[in-house]
């Protein structure tokens, strides 16, 4: 039985199948659906120090291949978080990674010390790629120094692995990724959605109630793997993908292009059993090469004709 | 089975262990293997523990995949999903409103009540003729407890005129107390509310929205009411029609 | 009858339906299979100072609703392209645009020069996703003032419409929009293709010779039509649309977010009829909204609704 | 018609004033609604001016979209496109040697090699008897001027071992001059040009390569040659065996 474990610092994951933020909630929403046992993390839903309403509906809308959503962060603050979801959370057989998001360098610490104190929490995600309350000409998610800078201080604030999760609509996502990485991320999650929208023709109006959204699932795959090939050539921690993962052979492009982890967020609205699928795919294929753990897998295709 | 144009009644076979819907619930299907997400569709039925009923009208790809999936093929399904109907005090006569394929979201409501011989009047509504799914309702049983009225548009059956004017037409005519259960279009479901509100009636609508997870977890599918977005999927699909801030810019729906 | 027709200066065209660069090559490849008496106007595949191989294949990999492709500018040369292409394209019954892609400013200005001159070029194009000659921490299509340069040459040397073609991967396409206004574009182009990678698992390498490639198709559309949301309302010249276009209705989405025409490219590959059916399809559109010209439509959706 | 594991010929029926297609050339045809890129698929047989043949190994979603495509549903193909065979010399035997689904990509050739009588020999190669695709080319006829030979990876059909080993055993057995045609995996058209090469004899190959236009304007298709690139969809699909640059490292093929 091949060991499909990899480790983040001193989060340990069964499996390199995560769970993404917001697509599966604080975790119990899908509880009896989705094996959790078959999972390496959960990164529970973006929480930001106040609660937030999220942008008004709808929020949702489909797309050739994708899956655009608005839902603006809507979230019941991180005290809420805390004491009500997090307990719930918790009894679910899968370590928790809280993923915070903050308006400024203060609030990113202010969250990453809250998560970071509880024990029920094995990491934090700092999700970069939220709205801005700072008026800067360069949003946070595109700004290096800045990332830097919020790096820096939720580093200070905690000791727990500490995943910074990127933006594909950053220009120079390799100068972002370089600089989270000098100011002491433990791992990169490559990345995050892109901005996207729809029109109805019919109704002359966008699909989404706030316009535009972020695009995830199969059509964000390439994008998002073009950048794990980049990004994992130019760091030296741990990358993570995200973006369209559905099966095994997903999962493992994005392990061939340089991805210890992979992140799973749109599939699992398809088929709860995604997760559990492509951590036994990956079992198998393991198997079938020969392999008794996914290591090997890590960045071959850069090895093997990789340009 | 095509019920009107481009509506079809589903019958899927469940498994054994399937548990009860509630009248309201919906399930979440894959329509087509190469959507991203499901489609929601509400339980129009449930016989003898093994076969869930579904009513679905063609809108776009996904319920054109369902309605094209052959005769005999497996379908996956996740539910039944969300909250219930109210059920009518013994003393409350109910009154369902059905504009469009609203009936499938009144349909085993409306064949529970008639199971339990409540007092009922159903108001079905629709363009035409050729469009009404009343004959999707229970057939009216004697003993005069159950009715199904019709309404359409252009006047080539029943009622001329909406299905709200009827309702207006027929509220001062009850009898006693009642509950209203609405469910249809956005513009019909908001003159429903306000109905039910200038009468002092309590009434329910179902409320559409496009899902993703279908189980409260992505906060995708929110509806607001006056406490806040709530997910029509979890804390809904049924709502009490007074929470609801329903705007006038939102009635093409989704 | 409706009359389609859009002006972007002096280029006339007789539909808003434009064939998008390095799609139909040199046009007369498809001489018989387009009907390029529906189409605004032919858009040639770029041409550099130096003619180019290009990319060693496989150059192409289909991916869920889209494709990437790795041609690498293969291109036979301005000199040749004058000499040889662009006698036989200008039989076509449509007005040709010439791209043209220079590795610094100086091979723009030439370029931009030579193609301007001759009479059977209605417009030029500026394909600035090329890749870099010059070493510069910014690639030129992310950096506003490079392109400022780059434009304001080719604006010397030739008095025809300049099209300026924007790419997706600038993090802040709005400046690089707005630099290419303010130095004279007549038109923006939005936009081009994604970087995008596939993996193949069996063979453990990338699917494209070059390992990476552009993503265009239906994948592309929500991306490129945010953006062009976004860059419309930022600018005052026309903007034109590309990514994705297969319909009408796709055309509509472009022309209701702020696009006055838009570019067909990877449809023409599933269906040569395409450009002729969305023509068609809009002018039956207007005709039933009761209209006389495209102009009603450009924009509507941020005049209804949009935030 | 299924006429090997994952193999299917269809028979389209074309219009009156179809160009008839040259031995070599293909089509691109739409398989599935939702790709984006149509498949090329070689011209296998043209009957009666109405009846175009093609022969499809099911290889991933469009192939499969293709052969699951309902008898009688119309097609959507641009073609024939690209160059062709040159055909042999009176005087040169025509030696055609096919591996796996490269069968398809000869067998109009040997049709009319056939109808002319042509000295042929034609060596059909698979990795066992059941995946052998010889029986789609034209019964061998009397007279002894075309004959088929097969081999197996396995030995469970023909000669034991591949069908270049096949081709290096009877190529010294020919009387006169001969040209070779070659379609299969990269690895055996590799081989097939070395012993062709090798022995002096001319030979051609159908090149595979994933395409978009079909029809030179887009450049993707390209094929490395001694004189640089060329487009396999219009230079090729048939090249010179002589001038392609084949190198190992491209076996897998795109
Ligand atoms: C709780 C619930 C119960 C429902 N019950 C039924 C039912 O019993 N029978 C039935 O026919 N339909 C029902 N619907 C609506 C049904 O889910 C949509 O018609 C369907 O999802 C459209 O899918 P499509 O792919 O065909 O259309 P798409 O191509 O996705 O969209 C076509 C149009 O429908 C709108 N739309 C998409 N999804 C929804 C949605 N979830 N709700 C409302 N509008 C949508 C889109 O904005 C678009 O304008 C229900 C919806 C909900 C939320
Ligand atoms: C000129 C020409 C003639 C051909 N004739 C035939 C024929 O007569 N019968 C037949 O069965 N096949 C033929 N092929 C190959 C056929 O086009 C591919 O098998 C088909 O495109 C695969 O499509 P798919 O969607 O099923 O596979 P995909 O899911 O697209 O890919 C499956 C695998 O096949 C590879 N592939 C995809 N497209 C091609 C391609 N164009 N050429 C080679 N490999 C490809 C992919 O890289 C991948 O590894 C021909 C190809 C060319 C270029
Ligand atoms: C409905 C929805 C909500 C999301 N919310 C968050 C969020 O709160 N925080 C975050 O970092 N990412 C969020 N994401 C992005 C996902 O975590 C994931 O990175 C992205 O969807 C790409 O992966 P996928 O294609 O597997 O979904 C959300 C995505 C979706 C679809
Ligand atoms: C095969 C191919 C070659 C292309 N070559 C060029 C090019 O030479 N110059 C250019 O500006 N854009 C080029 N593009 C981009 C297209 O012009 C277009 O902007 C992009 O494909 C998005 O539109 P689409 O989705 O309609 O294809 C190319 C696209 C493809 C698919
Ligand atoms: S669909 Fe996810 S919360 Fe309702
Ligand atoms: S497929 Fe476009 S040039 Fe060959």
């Amino acid at each position: 039985m091949p060991d499909l474990s990899v480790a983040i610092g001193s989060l340990r994951m069964r499996t390199p199948v995560m769970l993404a933020s917001g697509t599966v909630g604080y975790g119990a929403e899908y509880e009896g659906l989705i094996d959790f046992g078959a999972v390496g993390a959960i990164v529970l839903k973006t929480v930001t120090v106040q609660p937030r309403e999220g942008n008004r509906p709808p929020r949702l809308c489909e797309t050739e291949a994708g899956l655009l959503n608005a839902i603006g962060l809507e979230n019941v603050g991180i005290e809420r978080f805390l004491e009500e979801e997090l307990p719930r959370a918790s009894r679910l057989p899968a370590p928790l990674v809280a993923s915070v998001g903050g308006g400024d360098v203060e609030e990113f610490a202010e969250l990453a010390r809250a998560a970071g104190e509880r024990e029920e929490i094995a990491a934090v995600e700092l999700n970069i790629s939220c709205p801005n309350v700072e008026r800067r000409r360069l949003p946070l998610w595109a700004d290096p120094d800045r990332v830097k800078e919020v790096v820096v201080e939720a580093r200070t604030e905690t000791s727990k692995p500490l995943l910074v999760k990127l933006s594909p609509k950053a220009g120079d996502v390799v100068s972002v990724a370089q600089a989270a990485e000098r100011a002491g991320a433990d791992a990169l999650v490559v990345g995050n959605t892109l901005p996207g929208m729809r029109i109805d023709v019919d109704a002359r109006a966008p699909r989404l109630g706030n316009a535009t959204g972020g695009l995830s699932g199969p059509a964000l795959l390439p994008v998002n793997l073009a950048l794990v090939w980049e990004v994992s050539a130019a760091v030296t921690v741990p990358v993570v993908g995200s973006g369209g993962v559905r099966t095994a052979d997903h999962a493992l492009e994005y392990v061939m292009a340089g991805a210890t982890a992979v992140q799973v967020g749109t599939a699992v609205f398809s088929d709860p059993r995604a997760p559990s699928l492509i951590a036994s795919g990956l079992a198998r294929t393991l198997e079938r090469d020969g392999l008794e753990d996914v290591s090997p897998y890590v960045g071959l295709a850069r090895k093997r004709g990789g340009r | 089975m095509t019920v009107a144009r481009d509506s079809y009644l589903f019958t899927l076979d469940v498994p054994r262990e399937y548990p009860e819907p509630q009248p309201g619930q919906f399930v979440q299907v894959t329509t087509l293997a190469e959507l991203v997400l499901r489609r929601p569709f509400s339980v129009a039925g449930f016989r003898d523990g093994r076969h869930l009923e579904l009513l679905v009208e063609v809108r776009g790809k996904g319920t054109r995949g369902f309605a094209e999936a052959e005769y005999g093929s497996t379908v996956d399904i996740l539910g039944p999903l969300g909250n219930a109907f109210t059920p009518p005090a013994e003393a409350e006569s109910a009154v369902l409103v059905a504009g469009g394929i609203g009936v499938a979201g009144l349909r085993y409501l409306a064949e529970k009540l008639l199971v339990e011989a409540h007092r009922t009047l159903a108001l079905v509504g629709d363009r035409t003729r050729d469009a009404l799914l009343d004959h999707l309702f229970p057939e009216p049983a004697g003993g005069g407890r159950y009715r199904v009225m019709t309404a359409t548009d252009d006047g080539t059956a029943g009622f001329h005129g909406a299905v709200t004017s009827l309702l207006e037409d027929q509220i001062g005519r009850l009898e006693g107390n009642a509950r209203i259960y609405a469910c249809g279009p956005r513009a019909m479901v908001r003159e429903v509310a306000r109905i039910a509100s200038a009468s002092g009636l309590p009434c329910e609508v179902l409320m559409e929205e496009i899902m993703a997870c279908g189980v409260g977890a992505c906060r995708g599918c929110v509806i607001e009411t006056e406490g806040g977005y709530r997910t029509a999927c979890k804390d809904g699909p049924v709502f009490d029609a007074a929470d609801l801030v329903l705007a006038e810019a939102d009635d093409d729906g989704p």
